[in-house]
């Protein structure tokens, strides 16, 4: 079966939305973690944090309630969740670094199997820079990176990353609309296998080792 | 008592070579008219630290536009193609840095501290060249205060006083940055005719030298 | 969300030996009710991270008076003799910190920062045993982290999901605490109904556990 | 000429007074400094900060307007003055440590030649702690010791503070009730002699070898 970009985005959202408990505080990185949250079940509330200085992002603004100096880290227009509230860039990473941040999910360029994440830069074609991702991940109790399996058919799930690093020995899952890995003290563990894929085709388009320890 | 300028008089406290701190995330809570001023002189050859140089078309991503720009100290450049092939081109030197640490180190500076100890960094490309201080067996990166010449800010809401406030996520970088510059010029939405609530000021009026007002 | 509670009810989230950090300024902002019911109990044995040890008749300078703490990290005891009494024969430990390193060193804590680098103290006794590192050819105190199991703050005004705001200078050391500590405890004077303004929330709910509310 | 108590430190608390310049952010010590703020000229509006988290001290409440919860460092009730602001002890001291406070005023139990301060310590009698002093001195443009010549007769100013140091090489001036000092990068320098004094007088009761260079 072949998935279309927005089919295998909405796997992958859909499986990240399950690692969410009533009541985390969660931060998404920009582009598919962000859709994460349109599948939580409805008893499960988290608090969206957004780097550039909102705890409690909510829903998107219709026309009437859309403002300009209520934004994501984005940069797209969002609204305040109840009980949500505005801070500085200074507080905002606090939260993170100090470790108040209960799960983060994140895009990969490459994720490796002793846990080592790269996203910020393709030295000499991609230089966005890292923006809030390095201090995303350090602080984090969970770090998620959900990411499509492939890149233009290329594994982006690695022995070792040779892009730059955002963080070493830090990821503690990843979910791709394939599957779902562990990095755990003694590897790399393959713990899921999506309708959508099959251990071979698993094999076929990961460049790691990992041992297999399905739930 | 923060003296109230026109964006066009602002101009004047700024010189060619100096570091310039400027506030916005994107552009949200970005200042803009004393920019556009700037854009008409031909002032340049700055530093700019800034949490990102915006887009081609707004705020801080026109001054990379007009080549006013030497070096940026930014955590993110990915929304200004601008500022990638500026870079690229060797005509501009950009210092990336996490976000997180990009605002201690303003606040450090501003402070008086003398540096920063995060484990942000730590085994990647922005440890390079750095001291690593070890506490209680935990490695940390030291990283070093900014400081800037002038700080220019927004908020939306100033008294005649230099308080600010802010609304929505407008605060961002700009209630740090005005600790860490020799002038800093804030560029506010609405000057109330009151005092703020003393119960809701973000930035202590001591902090800043002279308020634009928009729609002035 | 932050679970209201009784004061009586609070006591269960305190043990003996616990390193607890208190908010106030002498008794300007400094929870009460939470200090009453532990007096009552046998726990004790406690480091007290906070501004100062108060009066003998208020607050934190209560617990001095019935003999619960054993190390007081404090940057000032004299309004409180009890406190010099027991430091002279002996029966507590106090290490005196200057009042701005207790800040950073508290929020270092909550922020995940190895700790502080601040000039404050060189060339006196507070630098005793610390090390230095300088940083462009000057010098800086490293300054330790300070964390807590349990935090007990106070704050004017909450509302259900715990987010404080405050009035007048109780903020103090109440504004930071609450991102150090394992739990959370704030004593507030009023609860909302309705959700405190988003723009002038001073501590973010999520930092908070447990709410006691005075006058209930 | 005799001088009462209160007289020693109203010539004190006069003459600290005339160092104020409109605009000025100040930070006064408790006691003696903080009543200097009472002999300013009428056209002369300072900014008191207090470490407790006021920008803007005002007078002293009446009956009326008095409120717990507006102290200042002394734990005195106080005012705010229109245009102050409440803050956190965090950015009270990163406003004294970062040199945004242009004239601090403290007593001092002994100050020496050489510009060091020991106010917070006299070893095995009397210890209440450095609070706030050590920060008040670090940042400030300039640092004023206002106290009255002598305690019980001993010289206060002596040629090397043997108290334990508030902070090194760091105070501006001296203001006393027989006169004027300031510490020079090449020593101490009497510049003024009060009038209720002689310059026979502060040789005898300073424990300091000065120059004399009166303005």
């Amino acid at each position: 079966m072949e998935l279309s970009k927005e089919q295998t985005q909405e796997i992958i959202a859909r499986r990240v939305a399950q690692e969410f408990h009533h009541g985390d505080v969660v931060t998404l990185g920009i582009g598919l973690p962000t859709k994460a949250v349109q599948y939580l079940p409805p008893d499960v509330k988290i608090v969206v944090q957004s780097e550039n200085g909102v705890l409690g992002v909510g829903d998107y603004p219709d026309e009437n309630s859309a403002d300009a100096r209520i934004i994501n880290a984005g940069g797209t227009m969002v609204t305040l969740s109840e009980g949500g509230c505005f801070m500085d860039s200074f507080m905002a990473f606090a939260m993170m670094r100090g470790g108040h941040i209960d799960i983060t999910v994140l895009g990969a360029l490459q994720v490796d199997a002793e846990g080592n994440l790269a996203n910020w830069c393709i030295p000499g074609k991609f230089t966005p820079g890292m923006g809030g991702a390095m201090d995303l991940v350090v602080g984090t109790k969970k770090l998620i990176v959900a990411m499509e399996h492939t890149a233009k058919g290329a594994p982006k799930i690695v022995q070792k990353c040779t892009l730059p690093l955002t963080v070493a020995h830090k990821v503690n899952m990843i979910i791709t609309e394939k599957g779902g890995f562990e990095i755990r003290p003694d590897g790399l563990y393959l713990t899921e296998i999506s309708p959508y894929s099959s251990l071979e085709d698993i094999r076929q388009t990961t460049d790691a080792d990992f041992q297999i320890d399905i739930k | 008592m923060a003296e109230i300028i026109s964006a066009a008089t602002a101009i004047q406290f700024f010189k060619s070579g100096q570091t310039l701190m400027i506030g916005g995330f994107l552009g949200c809570g970005s200042p803009q008219l004393v920019i556009d001023e700037l854009l008409k002189t031909d002032l340049g050859n700055w530093t700019l630290i800034a949490n990102d140089t915006s887009t081609p078309e707004s705020d801080r991503g026109k001054l990379i536009v007009a080549h006013k720009i030497k070096k940026a100290l930014v955590s993110h450049i990915g929304t200004n193609p601008q500022t990638v092939a500026q870079m690229n081109r060797g005509e501009l030197e950009v210092e990336l840095i996490p976000q997180g640490t990009l605002a201690e180190r303003v606040r450090a500076g501003g402070a008086g501290l003398g540096g920063v100890l995060t484990p942000v960094g730590l085994n990647t490309d922005v440890a390079k060249g750095k001291p690593i201080i070890q506490v209680d067996g935990q490695d940390f990166l030291l990283e070093k205060p900014l400081k800037a010449d002038v700080a220019l800010v927004y908020a939306t809401y100033a008294d005649k006083y230099g308080n600010l406030s802010f609304y929505g996520s407008t605060r961002n970088f700009n209630a740090i940055m005005p600790l860490a510059a020799q002038t800093v010029i804030a560029e506010v939405d609405k000057l109330s005719e009151t005092p703020l609530d003393p119960n809701h000021i973000v930035v202590p009026g001591i902090f800043i030298d002279y308020l634009v007002v928009r729609g002035r």
